[in-house]
């Protein structure tokens, strides 16, 4: 006789998830329930420990063994969050809590709009330019395939996303084109992601034919 | 009736659990006679769906379940090449003279373990045997304890048991530290500040590996597994972009197509993508282990895969299946 | 000819593969260098020409140093270790050290505005564990580090930063002003009116998923702002909209949404607070929940905007069993073929932040989809003439497209 | 006011963090890291809004006797013994010694995230291999140009990642097996089209960021 009563609850959740497959039944609900609960407790333990002790306690007051600094700063975030519970007290005060959030969603606006031009754009536009140069300073015919099939794709594939100009005629074209390299990209996406899938799958199996059924090794 | 099936096989599997002490095995002949009866019953998906009645889903959820659960019991290994990008990693390692300080850096959790797992098991069992010293790190808070399952497996090997490395002395675990790709960009300057302790608090500096381990300077590679972010795409922008430290690199299938750019020009030393990049590191650091026995069932579910997409396919031209309407 | 125009493409593939595998083929191995050092017991040369200046473009907190290398460099130097003192005589501390045939180093642990010497080890063979023959550089100093208040470095991303803004801005107040424009259709989005009409028709719910990142995502912000429109819609067709969502500042946020978009259609007291609820942080929690929801609820519409991970299948073919129409739009590309599998309706990428401006048929937001394209149209051009003036002329044309 | 103050915060909030980018100098270099810390710290509070909507939803059903009221009390359970645990083993491991984390094997916490949360997520996790197997018959079909390029992809690069790719096409020269041909699509087309949506991406991000912070796009700030 093994037996272990975290592999057996293990086991018995990992067979009542599955079990959706076949139907909605009384075993998922109750897994999925649990999951639904476990899952939000984690988060909120996780969040409290990771976020506000480790980032903010830590932060404001450091351990005396190590030379850090206390980082008054901190309490911005406190504020924040303290504006944003405003909410609980009603809708006399809850108007408050907008303020943390225009200030996040400015915040991230502002800070989006400058890496993702500089990081997605223009470090990517550079690269089609440096690769096609590069292909053309050393030239071998594959390097020149490879370099004009990327500087092909991505123009195309730009042109594609043009939302003022209607798709017809050498335009529509070039997007049509453009749409022939998103499709291969969408593929080979696909193709690497039924890859991990299948993986992940197995990896349940091994669970449950190893550690819970002992029939293999 | 149709209500008690569940509940018979559940029974049955509660019996297997509790009392079965054998492992079964297929002799060859059955695996091959298996092979071909799911290949006789995909001919006949292929008839049906051709024939107008296309298959309810659930058939093919049991297609895929039976095509990776079956392999797992037979006994047979397909020939496998080692990718370039595996092989780069590898000499990369076996380059290493003894003694050579690796950070390990576990970035992942349980869900993508059954990729990534082996991957670490079989640098551990590598690193261990071939007296490199591994210090470990995780930029995702399970990380760390992942790391600690790799090396529970090393030690479990019976020749790494006879001469077992010593914790402090031969590998070290510093734990997970929260911040992101800041962790990394303050290890450059001092390991020290983002670590001052190791995973069971004993202080940075009365653990003998790191004695004279500052920063990157001291790293002679960097091995990074990740599932996600933070992972390998910070390490190359950091690690290897602003401190010149060498990194290679596992990750799972679905992140590698975004990391493959870093391969092609040179900034990461080598990448393990997904199971099969698992099964072929394993196969040239010569630590067999999961993603080998692994492999086979994922061909198999490869093949069903493509095989459902080509019987579709060959309906749409053959057949009459039904298309949805469309709306409005 | 269809089937011409079917081949030409594969052709192509074809050719262009065999030629570069046969060019892969054809690459020589370079030599292995195989001249063997001599370890000798004499100190390296002293490395010459030390300096140490500010790091520009920085926060002043650190300092950029290098040296010529030691004339022994090839031979007896085995690495440099650099040192650090806060005056010409000393104590000098090791801050760090590059190995052979690298003369250059960034000292990252200075304080601006203090005065710091510099010199440099050149060492050689080990005598023991850890003692070297090595010879030092003079020492160099005083070097001061400071900060600076502007990045000379991303002048080229300021530069786009302005025309990108201007050319947004430019042409939102030219809508505002009455100037006409033309936007394509965009067919996933004209799918949405439909879409929740016949969850009217069929009394039954509207699902609308606003991914799983959080309020720090510039998708899930074009999200709230779609989900904005979407309940103008549901409120005015009086059909029951919900949302569930997996971060609390979402939550937050679009329950406010949502419940202004009831009342500007003049109908506050059938917004229920409920409509909007958490569900769990975790990724899989959410979707096992949302599965749940589905199939025991059967809306007649799921609509999915925002950031979406692996859970974008789960959720997409549950929807699709429990014959749901599925609107879904992400900029997330591994997930994109799996929305375009399970969906009627996808938006790719881009079309996702397009699709607030669009649905609300507002002219200011749409001249800001106008002023897009003419960013896009910058960017088509910095490909082509990049490539031609520096195939052609060798002016450094990256340095418009370097970020650093 | 109370609908202009929100709006002029989110446009200076959004100059102030354009502007850092391009500002060395402290404090302007510190400031993303100190919004990413704030972002956490807020976070950490939020949570109490969305524990109390999933309180509060859950007992609204167990108060109505709706269907399936019973698994509201499973989810208010598991919710609270997690977080009763977890943050019971985060301070009896803060005075303990020698100390150690609430994460750490060993614990309760650690329990219960080893043997029941772990495997639903990987299981949830998992279940992607049969939902992609299910459209891969259903969905993907070479209706256009469009769709079959989509599919010779998918099928040339999962057949070239496993073994049998490379048996299977053993009959070629080397560098036309299925793993060179898996490689070269990944390297080439793959990377084309990643970059025309990354940039395209990036346009939208920038264009919907200029909206929110010229407050023209305000949807989540009214009311």
């Amino acid at each position: 006789m093994q037996f272990d009563i975290g592999i057996w609850i293990g086991a018995l959740l990992t067979l009542g998830i599955i079990s959706f497959l076949y139907k909605d039944n009384i075993i998922y609900k109750i897994s999925e329930a649990i999951f639904v609960g476990v899952s939000a407790g984690f988060w909120f333990i996780a969040l409290f420990w990771d976020n506000l002790y480790r980032v903010f306690w830590i932060g404001v007051f450091p351990a005396a063994n190590t030379n850090a600094k206390p980082q008054y700063i901190l309490f911005g975030g406190v504020i924040l969050g303290m504006l944003m519970l405003s909410r609980l007290l009603g809708n006399k005060v809850g108007w408050i809590s907008r303020w943390p959030l225009a200030f996040i969603v400015g915040a991230t606006a502002g800070l989006k709009l400058i890496t993702y031009l500089a990081s997605n754009a223009l470090s990517q536009i550079n690269a089609t330019v440096g690769n096609f140069v590069g292909a053309v300073n050393q030239p071998t015919f594959a390097g020149l395939v490879a370099a004009s099939t990327i500087a092909i794709g991505t123009f195309c594939g730009l042109v594609y996303f043009f939302f003022s100009k209607e798709h017809r005629g050498w335009f529509g074209g070039l997007a049509t084109i453009g749409t022939w390299f998103l499709m291969v990209t969408f593929g080979a996406s696909f193709g690497y992601t039924v890859m991990s899938r299948m993986s992940l799958l197995l990896g349940r199996i091994d669970f449950l034919l190893s550690d819970w059924l002992h029939l293999i090794k | 009736m149709k209500k008690i099936i569940p509940i018979i096989v559940l029974l049955i599997l509660f019996v297997i659990a509790l009392f079965n002490k054998s492992q079964l095995e297929m002799s060859a002949g059955v695996s091959i006679l298996v092979t071909i009866l799911l290949g006789i019953a995909m001919i006949v998906v292929l008839i049906l769906t051709i024939s107008g009645r296309s298959i309810e889903r659930r058939i093919v959820f049991l297609f895929i379940g039976v095509s990776l659960i079956l392999p797992f019991f037979m006994n047979f290994t397909l020939p496998l090449q080692v990718s370039p990008e595996v092989r780069t990693l590898y000499d990369a390692l076996a380059k290493l003279p003894k003694g050579s300080k690796v950070l390990a850096s576990y970035d992942y959790d349980p869900p993508s373990a059954p990729e990534l797992q082996p991957m670490g098991d079989a640098f551990m069992k590598w690193a261990f045997r071939h007296d490199i010293k591994v210090i470990i790190i995780g930029l995702w808070p399970q990380g760390p304890l992942q790391a600690n399952l790799s090396v529970n497996a090393a030690l479990a090997d019976p020749e790494i048991a006879k001469h077992p490395p010593k914790y402090g002395v031969d590998y070290v675990n510093l734990g997970y530290q929260s911040g992101n790709e800041f962790v990394i960009q303050g290890m450059g300057t001092s390991i020290r500040s983002k670590f001052p302790s190791d995973l069971y608090n004993t202080p940075y500096d009365s653990i003998p590996l790191l004695r004279g381990v500052e920063n990157f300077s001291n790293i002679d590679f960097v091995f990074n597994l990740s599932a996600g972010y933070p992972g390998t795409v910070e390490w190359v922008q950091i690690a290897v972009d602003r401190f010149g430290v060498p990194v290679g690199a596992g990750n799972t299938a679905v992140q590698a197509p975004q990391v493959y750019p870093y391969v092609e020009s040179g900034q990461l030393t080598g990448l393990l993508g997904g199971m099969s990049g698992g099964a072929e590191f394993e196969k040239i650091t010569k630590e067999p282990g999961q993603a080998n026995t692994f492999l086979l069932s994922q061909s198999f579910a490869h093949v069903v895969v493509i095989g459902f997409i080509l019987i579709g396919n060959v309906a749409l031209f053959m057949g009459k299946t039904k298309r949805r309407p469309p709306i409005g | 000819m269809k089937v011409a125009r079917a081949v030409f493409p594969l052709v192509i593939l074809t050719l262009a593969l065999s030629c570069n595998l046969m060019a892969q083929k054809m690459k020589i191995e370079p030599a292995l260098d195989t001249a063997t050092q001599v370890i000798t017991q004499q100190p390296p040369i002293a490395p010459l020409n030390l300096f140490a200046e500010d790091t520009p473009d920085d926060a002043g907190n650190s300092m950029d140093i290098r040296w010529d290398l030691s004339a022994d460099d090839s031979a007896d130097v085995t690495n440099y270790q650099v040192l650090r003192s806060d005056s010409p005589d000393g104590p000098f501390v090791v801050v760090g050290g590059t190995t052979k045939g690298q003369g250059s180093f960034t000292d990252n642990t200075v304080k601006p505005g203090q005065k710091y010497y510099y010199k440099i080890v050149a060492q050689g063979a080990p005598l023991t564990d850890s003692t070297f023959v090595s010879s030092e550089s003079t020492v160099f100093g005083p070097a001061i580090s400071s900060g600076q208040w502007f990045n000379t470095r991303r002048s080229n991303v300021l530069l786009w930063t302005l025309v990108l803004s201007a050319s947004v801005i430019f042409f939102i107040y030219r809508a505002k002003s009455g100037g006409k424009l033309y936007i394509r259709k965009i067919a996933g989005i004209d799918a949405i009116d439909e879409a929740i009409g016949r969850a009217t028709e069929m009394g039954r719910k509207v699902f609308y998923v606003p991914g799983i990142n959080d309020m720090d995502d510039v998708q899930t912000l074009a999200s709230i702002a779609i989900l904005g429109r979407v309940a103008r819609i549901a409120a005015e067709s009086d059909t029951y909209l919900e949302v569930p969502v997996s971060k609390s500042l979402v939550l937050i946020t679009a329950r406010e949404t949502v419940k202004e978009s009831y009342s500007k259609v003049g109908r506050p007291d059938s917004f229920r607070e409920e409509q909007v609820h958490y569900v769990t942080d975790d990724q899989f929690g959410y979707a096992a929940a949302i599965d749940g929801m589905v199939v025991r609820e059967q809306p007649a519409t799921m609509i999915y905007m925002g950031a979406f991970y692996a859970e974008s299948l789960i959720l997409a073919e549950t929807g699709n069993a429990a014959g749901a129409i599925q609107i879904a739009g992400t900029a997330m590309p591994a997930q994109l073929p799996f929305f375009v599998a399970a969906c009627d309706y996808t938006l790719i990428g881009e079309e996702l932040f397009a699709a607030s401006a669009y649905l609300s048929r507002e002219p200011k937001l749409l001249g800001s989809l106008k002023g897009q394209d003419v960013g896009k149209a910058l960017f088509l051009a910095s490909i082509i003439l990049g490539i031609i003036i520096e195939i052609v002329t060798k002016v450094d044309f990256q340095w418009l497209l370097r970020v650093s | 006011m109370r609908r202009e103050i929100p709006l002029i915060i989110t446009f200076i909030a959004g100059l102030v963090f354009v502007v850092q980018y391009f500002i060395p100098h402290p404090p302007f270099d510190a400031f993303e890291q100190v919004f990413t810390n704030w972002f956490a710290i807020v976070q950490a509070f939020a949570i109490w809004l969305g524990a109390l909507s999933l309180m509060k939803f859950s007992m609204l059903k167990i108060r109505r006797k709706q269907k399936d009221w019973f698994m509201s009390v499973i989810i208010i359970v598991g919710f609270v013994v997690m977080v009763a645990y977890g943050a019971y083993d985060g301070f009896a491991g803060m005075h303990a010694s020698p100390t150690y984390s609430f994460r750490d094997a060993g614990t309760h916490f650690d329990w219960l995230y080893q043997n029941i949360y772990t495997p639903l997520t990987s299981t949830m996790f998992a279940l992607l291999a049969f939902f992609v197997a299910s459209a891969s018959y259903r969905a993907f079909r070479a209706r256009n140009l469009q769709a079959t390029l989509l599919l010779i992809a998918g099928i040339l690069v999962m057949i070239g990642r496993v073994p049998i790719g490379d048996w299977l096409t053993s009959f070629m020269p080397a560098h036309y097996q299925a793993s060179n041909l898996a490689t070269w699509i990944m390297n080439f087309p793959n990377a084309a089209g990643q970059r025309a949506i990354m940039i395209g991406i990036a346009l939208g991000t920038v264009s919907t960021s200029l909206r929110i912070i010229l407050g023209i796009e305000r949807s989540h700030l009214e009311g």
